[in-house]
């Protein structure tokens, strides 16, 4: 790394960068593990070094709608969730999507309840996936840091107008803390200029009645600007890496060119599959690994021809099950996968286990760590 | 890859103690991560965080199952917690108390009274002692990072000069 | 680039011709009124011109509040015929 | 009265049913607001009145939110308005379910945090968008699709709910009475930070009355004490003029209950319940406006 | 069919299904189209038909609480909703199925806002998909009270106690009157006995600290009972039959055998598809339906080898693509899918619509109805 | 006092903080409630100071719930066991963070529809559980992770928010008078309805007091005035003995403030503010206290 | 299958026309379906309805595009509303009316004035004629079903008796 | 057949030895204590007998609250030494 090192936890990286992209409003509500996220920003403010409106509403409905009402009038909005509080806004993330509105949220991955448990799962996140949200799951505290700044600038382009969320482990990644450099964005993020922003001197109606000959184009056009969003990702990782020398991919690859088989996961469980293929390949498994980092809007072109896949999926959709395999195998119907399902609720996976993942894999099957074979 | 697990009590400050422990680390020139183990303590509640050290970037997320040293914050927790699982044979510990503790054979023990420390220098918030800081200059001495990257990584976090004060102490004080 | 999206923008008739709602059509008898305006004030339609007191049968929904309020009952309530 | 513009903020004609007593309090609420205005509006019967898609009727920006979401929305506006410089008006108008059901979260949040709106609730004592449903506004004895015999416990006092949060600025209106709008809405916009204004606006399919009688029944609403107009500045709390008239000599609820079909099956002792909440609310406020008075 | 026939409406059929099943407890809110639903149970219970508690809330997260807290009491319970209503629930529809309740709910699949729509489209519910809640799609006035009586009984059994929601097509199903028989259920749904129901005499502590350690494990017990469901489903149709004389299968199939192109589909759309069927095959062209009724759990046992697909999705997953199609592929990878989105927000879809979708069908694409063919 | 059932329904020992405020109410809660009762407890400190699964430590059942979800989830319940003619008692114990915020608006709607059960707010005036962030319940001048500087807003006015939807019995406690609980506790549960009871609970570090001034700090509210023991059984509004002792000569409330951590930001004029504020609600509630007595 | 389309206004009944025009085929043993186009409409407001009836299960949902029939229960309507829009050719119009209204040729038309037999019986609901049992009347004598089922389909909706007799003025007056 | 859930029992112990938190622990004088209860009263733990008046050290949290409530200030709160 370039610059100079701050030791930082996930959470406070996500603040420090929403400081750095300006916000005029922040809206969010406290929950372990995001909490960190917000009293840093709440810190920020009173302290006069982020000159921003922080509006400490009374639940995450309200935050999202806070932003969603602070957003339409032109302004750089942020917030930030967990868990429980994510699937309390669900109305609302439906909302700002189709709403068409750039609020960028960091958003910490956490299982749900009940009985509470507050450890990680992407399952809070992961049942967003129909919302019209772009997903980014990051690994360490620098990727935290970068995505944030990056969620900006893509979520406010005109082409793309609809919300980020940046997904990171609870605890795992929201508290660790690792040396981290706080680039200094400087113009990255270009002013906002919301196309359809409210104006009082051309006045216009948002959101009433929408006739059933109509609606699906503009759901359309959201889905349109879903896939330019992907081009849109494309300019901006390669202009981050031009500006600040950091390379970013929508799917993260690692000793993937000669593997035979590849470890598919997300967030830390990827970050830690690395060390899992290098013990594989120790042992003379050609493993490697493929982290998703850009989850929505899928990924479409990973090589995979050929390889065998164990997808991990940290979630699952009861009655059908992991959404990360599932997703795969449908875009990707050659795909051979064998699909794990571990570490919800914060169960502890290891390298090692994911090793063993790979060494036992049954392609075309589901398997469950942590649960007796017989059971499965 | 050196792996450091701490052992204390919510409020006393070992989550700090692991990031400065890494921050100087860092300082060094070397990749590190501190990782608490958060759950939902309450003050006085024993909680663990960990601690790695390693010369490229650290890529391990999980729990550290076998430590290579084990820092005892608070004595008191040893006996509800078994401080010494999965320790390495051979491997390290310290801990924090004035007078000679037996452990079983296989490790090596170190010791410092860094509450007398935090005592004597008033390192102390709402009745309980500060011990984060006394610990830097203690590992310090043991030859976790150097004294320096110690020293700026507690001057990073805490401006009170007590602190340093209180790690200078235990960095001589320190029972090898 | 503006989103296709629900916006909307101002336009009389936009939420049809409301006059055709109308089962009773006021009438007025301009010899009795005196001009208070007290029709167009509470017509919650907005139909009546405050100035000429004239009403938009293109829009008027035919409620009946103007007559009901007219303090010189010189609003009467007519069915429609088409 | 002269004073009141003569310009109509919405154009000709919201889908509102004959006779809404909604629109008409609105057409008040927007004149006095003026063109620097933005309306936030939840699901109800406003949210759908406004004309089809491309096109709408109201004349300055309106921007729909979800059902229990509009105090935050308006939150986030203000807020956003107010930092960038703007004096804009935001002014959220909500049916009575939006305000005092799904919305009081959002709305209660929005006032203990002091955030610079007005809200105003229209109140036709039921959900009349999805077909008149009890909502907590809902009076005593009153017929709706989800209370067929009537509704068997109180209306819910917004009110004082409201004023359990200490606005600078809330009042009560009707729709019978638009020029007492016209200035409480001119008046609560001159203050900075949260208002509110609970304003009675008859409903005729959910009243079941002609739709000639909605500024009818709405005064004789006023006249029986069952809707009482008044306003409080920070503490200083004045019955509005028509409510005072009224106070000298209220009209019997019973006219005012017979005057309207949801009330059909209210019997004599429901009725006489009723009156005696009527008595006694009125008494309260008689003594509230006397206190109010003494201390100035 | 047998009995007496009533005209009625979807909803009214839904009704009364829950009527006949005397549930205890009743909390819902309103919500176009779903108000019928809840109208007509207010009045069985004003009436003294019923003899619920109907409890009026202030707003659906009530709605779908208010039935959690009834019933782990032990008794039965029921609720509607639609839309907004749905996604305003969300975080409580993970809670009802984490809590493994046997809760039914009635649900009229609307589109969601911005701008406000009030049609049908599948998007509501399907975004619920990953809750725990059984899933199924009725097509006919019939089956919406057929889906409900057995839902009860599917949703109570011991194997399964898993909420279950029943879809209908907002407006074109809940509003549409056919003839019905409002059979008598008689014992057909069993008493209710919650093995973990509250008990003062012995307390029991439910939800509290979830340990990483075991977490996981329960949700894997979700899944067994969600694949336990499949058998108990079966069991409750093959009863169902026995005893009323109407047969359903988790997949209902219309000239499927000889087909070589089938249409699939949920809801009113999957019935009108059999129209479309008639039209091609007078055309020469051997098509076929298959309606899939149960969605969770997804159907593993579609005999689709061989056979072209036209899967025509009434919702979408901005950023993936249509649900059904993507989760047909992701199950059934060798399938030939062309891939339809259509009928989003109420846009009309006729059978000539969806006769033309087969004619002109493109395997491994995925085409907007309505929107021209050079901006796909 | 010789009345309070010695047994304990708490085994030992929840992993609340050493001196928790909130911990010591729920003691003397469950003694007058007894064994046929039933708890629901939404997130929380109490929600996650039960014990760890297997076990736990409350010897009634414990339903925990969702956030915002506690007074709808009694709803059900106490629906379904009295329509199964159970008179088991539903009582929730939330946090004020469960009660002023998120959970209003369910709260709000029990009440109106006059569901049987009593809900309990424990107040520590932030949201313990996840580390002391404001609630709407946080004084004016507290330091909380989100108002580094101290909250600029008042504390919302709970009690006369619920006041205002005319409950059967209302009442106010402090963990530090536990005798006062027990029997305001056992009395709300002899009366069909909804009740209300609000406890300000003092919680260490929130309110950065050593973890031994926990009764004596709440004993400091009472005697300042800043926290008033009351209750109100329909119309009947009674100020408690405590209070009524304190009244006669409050405590200056900068002793209050001076004894905590979470105020040392608040400077003179704030504490001229909050001051101020106490006096002018003393005399608001002499003089309630004061009609409530002619009345009789 | 037969197809119908019914335009009113909201608060007139024409939903309920729909589904006894429905019912009364049903009990003459055909299928039949009525589907409502709801919207958000208020009363007043011009509405359509729909009615498909056919001798075996209806499976069509969507609309109606090329009505065999047209029911007009307000003839105001046309003022704004293109009723005969897809009508096919030689289809029938049924026209609430008390006097001939022109037709472009090629249809069959028939009226009844149901508004005026309404008023006789009193079936005014807020002041607005219900017309929604007279129609039947009307349909009956068109064929559409039975005079009985009509009837009887009245019967299971409405107790009052003024319905089932303006039904049977309007099947005596309707004007083929 | 019973879910697989978070379902707990009542069981001591259930949140750990609490008084594995104590740094300072409660000491009585008996000789001074005048046996008013008050102590039993006020901990928040429950952790003394209400009739013995005896202090359970495997749970006392040490909070202090029954020295600082004594009204005799028989109970002295030493730090623990291990
Ligand atoms: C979350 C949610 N639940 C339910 C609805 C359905 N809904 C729309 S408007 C409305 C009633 C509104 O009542 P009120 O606020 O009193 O306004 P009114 O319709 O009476 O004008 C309802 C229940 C919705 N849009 N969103
Ligand atoms: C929907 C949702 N949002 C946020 C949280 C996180 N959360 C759990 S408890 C809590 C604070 C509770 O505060 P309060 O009600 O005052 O109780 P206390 O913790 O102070 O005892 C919060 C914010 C959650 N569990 N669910
Ligand atoms: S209210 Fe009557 S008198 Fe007055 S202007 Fe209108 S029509 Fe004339
Ligand atoms: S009838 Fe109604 S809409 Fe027409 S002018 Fe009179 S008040 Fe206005
Ligand atoms: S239902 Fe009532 S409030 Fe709604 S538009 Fe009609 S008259 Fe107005
Ligand atoms: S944070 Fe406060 S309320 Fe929560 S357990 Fe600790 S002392 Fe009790
Ligand atoms: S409070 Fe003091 S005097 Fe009273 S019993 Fe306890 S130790 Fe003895
Ligand atoms: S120190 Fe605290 S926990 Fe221990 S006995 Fe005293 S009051 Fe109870
Ligand atoms: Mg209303
Ligand atoms: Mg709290």
């Amino acid at each position: 790394m370039s610059g100079k090192l701050t030791m930082s936890t996930g959470n406070k990286a996500v603040a420090a960068a929403a400081k750095m992209a300006k916000p005029v409003v922040v809206a969010a509500y406290p929950i372990t593990p995001q909490t960190e996220i917000i009293e840093t920003i709440a810190d920020y403010v009173a302290s006069g070094e982020m000159d921003a409106r922080y509006i400490p509403v009374e639940s995450e409905h309200s935050a999202m709608t806070a932003c969603i009402g602070a957003s339409i009038t032109g302004v750089r909005v942020f917030t930030a969730t967990s868990s429980h509080g994510l699937l309390y806004m669900h109305e609302m993330l439906h909302w700002a999507a189709g709403a068409r509105l750039p609020i960028v949220m960091g958003q910490v991955n956490r299982t749900l309840a009940p009985g509470w448990n507050i450890w990680a799962e992407h399952t809070d996140a992961l049942s967003q996936r129909d919302t019209g949200w772009l997903q980014i799951y990051v690994s360490t505290v620098q990727e935290a840091y970068d995505a944030t700044l990056m969620a900006f600038r893509i979520a406010e382009d005109t082409r793309v107008l609809l919300p980020v969320m940046i997904n990171m482990d609870g605890f795992l990644l929201s508290h660790i803390m690792q040396p981290f450099e706080m680039t200094e964005p400087g113009d990255f993020i270009p002013p906002l200029n919301l196309p359809h922003k409210i104006d009082v001197l051309d006045p216009k109606g948002y959101g009433a009645m929408s006739p059933a000959n109509v609606h699906y184009q503009f759901r359309f056009d959201m889905e349109k600007s879903m896939r330019a969003s992907r081009t849109v990702i494309d300019e901006t990782e390669t202009e981050f890496k031009k500006r600040f020398g950091r390379t970013y991919k929508p799917v993260d690859e690692y000793l993937t060119e000669d593997a035979d088989v590849i470890i598919i996961a997300l967030g830390t469980l990827g970050k830690e599959a690395e060390v899992a293929a290098d013990l594989l390949r120790k042992e003379g498994i050609k493993a490697g690994v493929m982290r998703i980092r850009w989850f929505r809007p899928f990924p479409l072109d990973m090589n995979i021809k050929g390889k065998e896949l164990v997808v991990i999926d940290r979630d699952y959709s009861f009655g059908f099950g992991g959404v990360i395999a599932g997703e795969i195998q449908a875009r990707y119907p050659d795909a051979k996968i064998a699909s794990i399902i571990a570490g919800l609720g914060g169960q502890e996976v290891t390298y090692e286990d994911m090793a063993a993942f790979v060494k036992n894999r049954k392609t075309g099957t589901e398997f469950w760590f942590g649960i007796p074979q017989e059971e499965q | 890859m050196y792996e450091i697990r701490i052992h204390s009590r919510g409020g006393q400050g070992g989550v700090t103690a692991a990031r400065m422990m890494a921050s100087a680390a860092v300082k060094d020139g070397k990749f590190a991560t501190a990782c608490p183990f958060y759950g939902a303590e309450r003050r006085g509640a024993p909680i663990v965080s960990f601690v790695r050290i390693d010369d490229k970037p650290v890529r391990i997320y999980s729990q550290i199952n076998k430590p290579d040293m084990i820092i005892i914050l608070d004595p008191t927790v040893m006996d509800t917690v078994d401080v010494l699982d999965g320790l390495k044979e051979g491997g390290k510990i310290f801990i924090n108390t004035n007078e000679e503790t037996p452990f079983p054979p296989g490790f090596k023990v170190f010791r410092g009274d860094l509450t007398g420390i935090a005592l004597r220098e008033n390192l102390v918030v709402s009745g309980s002692a500060i011990v984060n800081t006394p610990v830097i200059g203690a590992l310090a001495k043991l030859g976790l990072f150097t004294r320096e990257s110690g020293v700026e990584a507690i001057t990073d976090t805490f401006t009170d000069p007590r602190n340093t004060n209180a790690a200078k102490a235990a960095y001589d004080e320190v029972i090898v | 680039m503006m989103p296709k999206m629900t916006i909307s923008v101002p336009h009389e008739g936009a939420a049809g011709l409301t006059g055709a709602w109308r089962t009773f059509r006021p009438v007025v008898n301009r010899d009795v009124c005196n001009k208070c305006g007290i029709c167009a004030m509470f017509c919650p339609d907005a139909v009546i011109d405050p100035d000429t007191l004239e009403i938009d049968l293109v829009y008027c929904k035919g409620c009946g509040i103007c007559a009901n309020e007219c303090p010189k009952k010189c609003i009467e309530m007519v069915r429609e015929e088409h | 009265m002269t004073e009141i513009p003569k310009e109509e903020m919405i154009l000709k004609c919201p889908s509102t049913c004959a006779g809404c007593g909604s629109l008409l309090a609105l057409r008040y609420i927007l004149k006095a607001a003026g063109k620097d205005t933005i309306l936030v509006i939840p699901a109800c019967c406003n949210s759908v009145i406004q004309g089809v898609y491309p096109y709408m009727l109201h004349t300055v920006p309106v921007y729909n939110i979800a059902f229990a979401a509009s105090a935050a929305c308006a939150s986030g506006m203000s807020e956003a308005l107010r930092a960038t410089g703007q004096k804009t008006n935001v002014i959220v108008y909500a049916g009575d379910g939006g305000t005092a059901d799904i919305g009081i979260q959002a709305l209660s949040g929005a006032l203990e945090r002091g955030e610079d709106f007005l809200y105003i609730c229209y109140d036709n004592e039921a959900y009349g968008n999805t077909g008149m449903q009890r909502s907590g506004a809902t009076p005593l004895g009153a017929i709706t699709t989800t209370t067929p015999n009537g509704k068997t416990v109180n209306k819910k006092d917004l009110d004082r709910i409201i004023e359990a949060h200490n606005l600078p600025y809330q009042a009560t209106a009707s729709s019978s009475y638009p020029a007492d709008i016209y200035n409480k809405v001119k008046k609560a916009l001159t203050i900075p930070g949260p208002k509110f204004i609970h304003i009675l606006a008859p409903c005729p399919p959910g009243w079941r009355i002609p739709s000639s009688k909605t500024v009818e029944i709405g005064k004789m609403a006023v006249k029986s004490g069952v809707w009482v107009l008044w306003e409080k500045e920070n503490d200083k709390f004045t019955i509005s003029a028509p409510s005072r008239a009224a106070m000298k000599k209220p009209m019997p609820v019973i006219d005012y209950l017979k005057a309207q079909g949801r009330f059909r099956k209210v019997d004599e002792k429901t009725a006489a319940v009723i009156q005696a909440n009527i008595d006694k609310n009125l008494r309260k406020i008689a003594i509230e406006a006397a206190q109010s008075e003494e201390n100035i």
